[in-house]
């Protein structure tokens, strides 16, 4: 076991479990912020396939742009899920 | 005469008569028959210069006029022209869609008639399904379905039998399918698809289900349909199974006493369909409906006579198709006739019609004779010829059915003579008139045929025998005035003979006046009626024969389809009810056909 | 042995598939759906991937990882934001005329 | 009960998908296919798609990064539909978010920590996504990315001042003036070669800033349409403020 699989390993479960956070809350706040943290841990994993284009559009967008309106959407209807 | 003429003439004269037409208002028919009549007289001028033609108009257009297709054109220029001479009169709304649609029929049947190669021959033949199409939509759209079903069905079955054909040889023309290249089990499949595919039109069982219903629209245009345009079938197969395939390979699926096993069970089928079709015609009180079932059964007889392929039946059914584009035409416009003037379709609603419309009283009557087969009309050879064909080969099925049918003939048609013409006339008829000019000269124009071959079949056995020697068979043994067979033959010239001695006779019988005339009132009811009585029973008329024949005639194929379709239907209703409205469902859906399609392709791999 | 980056971006599918099926609040649907997208985007990353290659960029010498899958996901991704605030906007719309997010409270206002 | 059948499904998929895509290799070598006609080259060869980008693509494109390659030149058609959908996408948003009365909503004033930092760090973004997308086709990055860069720094903006608000009219110049450029340099390349989007320019030498011909100007000018309506697209969803 290499330190690219150990890693990967790693980000993969956190990815999974963010995920599943987003899933399952109830509050949307949360679940935006969940998956933009997948996001930023999905362009991490871009990068370390080799993928750097793809890391910088994933990091601009996914962590910040599609978080950043989803928030937005999220503040001008409701924040709980019921 | 070139290729480009012959296309100009058959295909775009009659197109340039559909487009004028269509703006000609009132005079609509009258233009479309003056195009028709052009067509015909090249028609006249052009026999015997036969050979094969190819138009290059862009696409390629194989061409060929022998004497098959003359033979069979001859049929549907005169049908047509006699259709539309009564349409003149008949006062349609919009005669001009009518005759713009007439034409375009007449043109697909040029067409098909004309063709060499396949591909134009199924374009040909789309042309002439949809304008019959839109002229039974003219009526009913719940009738154009029905009859669009079954073109379809129709359209399907020819272009599989002309896509096996292409598949083995590379080509459409005709030429290249008779090389030799499509093995005989192919033959098979292709054989079957055309057959089906043109006994459609022919109205064959189990396949006639939109025919009394397409048969119940305008007049004119069902006596074009039934009386010309149904003849293409006959002309599809005659000409797949005998000029395409040949004799030779219709024996190599094996033989039945000489008759190939695949025609035997076409013959069959259309032995049945007489049967049935003449069974169904005698019950019927809507004379529309009478007349399709009567045309479904003589067709029925055509189909026997391809079916069995010996020279004798195959003549036997190229004449009695051209006995039927006459008789059954003119049936149809005389019922037109009578319908026109009275506004009535049940039987059982008219009566005594005979007094008041002398003409078409004669001229159906005359018709009659030659559905009927009654000795002295042309109907009467061509029945002959196809009885004698299948008793030569001793066929216990086929024979005794058509013979049965024969017998029902009588009965209907003695329920038209009947219920139409004879008995007493309703008061509501009493000031009806005589059919007007242009419809009496349509009906006369199609009787003279029935009567002139009925003396001479020679002239028209001709014809026969040179579409026969043209495509390869044995002609037929026969002089002017008649015909042999191994088993005996006709002559009509003694049938004349004889004829007339008796109606000589009879003359001489009721001119001696042995014949007392018996008043109506006497024969009814002893001498007892009341005056208010319409003395006519064509009510209910052969209800002892229909109680007998009921226990049978619980057995429809109309219902079989009908039951059929309705467990789609249900089957349809109960799938509908999966679209729920709920986007969340059909995503749920989306995953589970993801799953089935995985799992299927996983499992393949 | 299934690869594991293959096992995480399935399971990032199967959540998104799972949400938007279970779940009937409009805005985690969106959620679920932006899950979906990111679990397409890394798998094709990842089935382009080679080992003990570099980017393709040629100013390093070496084996190069596939380009194309890559290419691809660039504009996906771009793609994806956008599709997604658009959904969001038809959302805050259906909130202004129904004044819920939950679906089967929507088709009952609906009917 | 749905939310059983859900998870039942989901886990099936799980599995059904896993067993699908482990027969994928994961890291393996590209392989190459069995020989075949390339009327390109002229010449038999048995390079997959891949393999020929990789082996012709500096020559053909004269770009050094082989995803601006494929994205601008090789498959140039696509992003400008691409680039049309994003269009549509910004657009549908704003139609979608455009409110007849306009209620203004209060926002509370970030501090000052927040206002000073962001002021500074705009123009380092700014500087950077531009960075990202002129050098497109040497180093990582280019128009999709440098446009998302260059899209946050504007949401920095958006978050830090309340009132702050991104003119329509020059947003819309900017990408209007943009696409245009696209299009007009496909339109260049029809006349000039006889293709749409041909790569007419002089390629110069690898690894130059000015190289790889018309890659870089469209790239800068995708960079600038993704930038301007993702800044479009932000300033829509935020509302009217105050």
């Amino acid at each position: 076991m290499d330190l690219f699989t150990i890693v990967s390993l790693i980000l993969i479960t956190i990815m999974i479990i963010a995920a599943i956070i987003a899933a399952e809350i109830k509050d949307l706040l949360s679940a935006a912020i969940a998956s933009g943290v997948m996001s930023l841990v999905v362009s991490i994993l871009f990068y370390m396939l080799q993928a750097p284009d793809v890391a910088i559009t994933e990091a601009a967008i996914g962590a910040a742009l599609s978080m950043a309106v989803m928030i937005f959407g999220i503040k001008s209807t409701k924040r709980w899920e019921k | 005469m070139d290729a480009l003429t012959l296309f100009g003439i058959f295909i775009l004269l009659p197109l340039v008569g559909a487009l004028l037409s269509y703006f000609g208002r009132k005079y609509a028919p009258i233009i479309a028959l003056i195009f028709v009549a052009i067509t015909g007289i090249f028609l006249y001028v052009w026999y015997g210069n036969f050979g094969s033609y190819t138009v290059d108009i862009g696409v390629k257009l194989n061409l060929t006029f022998d004497i098959t297709t003359w033979f069979f054109m001859l049929m549907i220029n005169t049908v047509i022209f006699s259709s539309l001479l009564f349409a003149v009169s008949a006062d349609l709304k919009n005669a001009g869609g009518f005759s713009t649609l007439m034409l375009l029929g007449f043109t697909g049947a040029n067409g098909v008639l004309l063709s060499r190669d396949f591909l134009s021959l199924y374009l040909f033949w789309e042309l002439m399904s949809w304008s019959v199409y839109v002229l039974i939509l003219r009526t009913s759209g719940e009738y154009a379905r029905r009859y669009l079903l079954f073109g379809v069905l129709s359209a399907y079955f020819i272009i599989m039998g002309i896509g096996i054909i292409y598949y083995y040889t590379g080509s459409f023309l005709y030429e290249d399918a008779l090389s030799g290249v499509i093995p005989y089990y192919a033959w098979a499949w292709i054989l079957v698809f055309l057959i089906l595919g043109f006994g459609v039109k022919m109205a064959i069982i189990p396949l006639h289900v939109w025919a009394p219903y397409a048969y119940s629209s305008e007049q004119p245009f069902v006596s074009f349909l039934s009386g010309g345009l149904s003849k293409l079938g006959t002309f599809g197969i005659y000409m797949s199974m005998y000029s395409i395939a040949g004799v030779g390979i219709l024996d190599s699926f094996g033989t039945f006493r000489g008759v190939s096993l695949l025609g035997y069970p076409f013959a069959l089928l259309g032995a049945i369909t007489a049967f049935v079709g003449t069974i169904l015609a005698i019950f019927q009180d809507d004379i529309r409906k009478l007349l399709a079932y009567s045309s479904i059964g003589q067709l029925g007889y055509v189909m026997v006579g391809l079916g069995l392929g010996t020279s004798l039946a195959l003549g036997g059914a190229l004449f009695h198709a051209f006995n039927h584009a006459f008789f059954k035409s003119l049936l149809f416009l005389g019922a037109g006739a009578v319908i026109y003037r009275t506004g009535k379709y049940k039987i059982s609603e008219m009566g005594g019609l005979g007094y008041r419309m002398p003409f078409t009283f004669l001229f159906v009557l005359f018709a009659i004779f030659g559905l009927a087969g009654i000795p002295l009309t042309s109907g009467f050879i061509s029945k002959w010829m196809l009885y004698e064909a299948a008793i030569e080969k001793k066929f216990v099925i086929i024979a005794p059915l058509m013979l049965i049918a024969s017998v029902g003939a009588f009965l209907y048609s003695y329920r038209i003579l009947y219920g139409i013409f004879l008995g007493g006339l309703k008061e509501e008829h009493k000031k009806v008139k005589e059919a007007p000019a242009p419809m009496l000269a349509a009906m006369f124009i199609l009787m003279l045929p029935l009567l002139i071959f009925s003396i001479v079949p020679g002239w028209i056995l001709g014809w026969i025998n040179d579409v026969l020697t043209n495509t390869g068979l044995k002609p037929i043994d026969y002089t002017q005035f008649t015909y042999y067979s191994s088993i005996g033959g006709a002559n009509m010239a003694t049938f004349w003979i004889a004829f007339m001695v008796l109606f000589f006779v009879a003359v001489a019988i009721f001119i001696m006046k042995r014949a007392r005339v018996v008043n109506q009132y006497d024969n009814y009811f002893a001498g007892e009626a009341p005056s208010s009585v319409a003395l006519h029973a064509a009510h209910n008329y052969y209800k002892p024969l229909k109680d007998t024949w009921a226990p049978m005639l619980k057995y429809s194929v109309d219902r079989a389809y009908e039951k059929f379709s309705k467990f789609f239907v249900d089957g349809f209703y109960e799938i509908k009810k999966i679209y729920t409205g709920n986007p969340q469902d059909y995503a749920a859906y989306l995953g589970i056909a993801f799953l089935i399609f995985l799992i299927i392709g996983w499992w393949l791999l | 042995m299934i690869p594991y980056y293959y096992l995480g971006s399935i399971s990032l599918v199967v959540i998104g598939i799972y949400i938007v099926i279970a779940k009937k609040n409009l805005i985690k649907i969106i959620i679920g759906l932006d899950i979906m997208d990111t679990g397409v985007n890394l798998l094709l990353i990842s089935v382009g991937y080679v080992k003990n290659a570099t980017a393709p960029i040629e100013n390093v010498p070496g084996p190069y990882v596939d380009p194309i899958p890559q290419a691809l996901v660039l504009t996906a991704i771009v793609i994806g934001v956008s599709v997604m605030a658009l959904a969001l906007s038809i959302a805050i719309g259906i909130y202004k005329k129904t004044g819920t997010l939950e679906l089967d409270e929507i088709m009952g206002v609906e009917e | 009960m749905k939310r059983v059948l859900a998870l039942t499904l989901a886990i099936l998929l799980f599995i059904v998908f896993a067993m699908a895509f482990a027969k994928i290799p994961f890291g393996e070598k590209m392989s190459n296919y069995p020989d075949y006609y390339n009327p390109i080259e002229n010449q038999t060869s048995n390079m997959s798609l891949p393999q020929h980008y990789l082996t012709y693509g500096k020559n053909d494109t004269g770009a050094t990064n082989m995803v601006t390659a494929v994205v601008v030149d090789y498959r140039g058609f696509d992003t400008l539909g691409e680039v049309t959908v994003l269009f549509l996408a910004s657009t549908g948003v704003g139609s979608l978010m455009y409110v007849e009365d306009k209620v203004k909503r209060k926002v509370r004033r970030s501090n000052a920590v927040v206002e000073t930092g962001s002021k500074l760090l705009f123009g380092f973004i700014i500087l950077f996504g531009a960075y990202i997308f002129i050098h497109g086709h040497l180093t990582p990055g280019g128009g999709f990315p440098g446009g998302a860069v260059i899209a946050s720094s504007f949401l920095l903006l958006y978050l830090a001042y309340p009132k702050f608000h991104a003119e329509h009219k020059k947003l819309n110049v900017s990408e209007s003036l943009a696409g245009l450029t696209f299009v007009i340099v496909g339109l260049l390349g029809l006349i000039i070669a006889g293709y749409f989007l041909y790569n007419f320019l002089p390629f110069g030498l690898p690894t130059y800033l000015f190289s790889a011909g018309v890659i870089p100007v469209i790239y800068v000018a995708i960079g600038v349409k993704v930038g301007s309506e993702l800044t479009g697209i932000v300033d829509a969803m935020m509302g009217v403020r105050e």
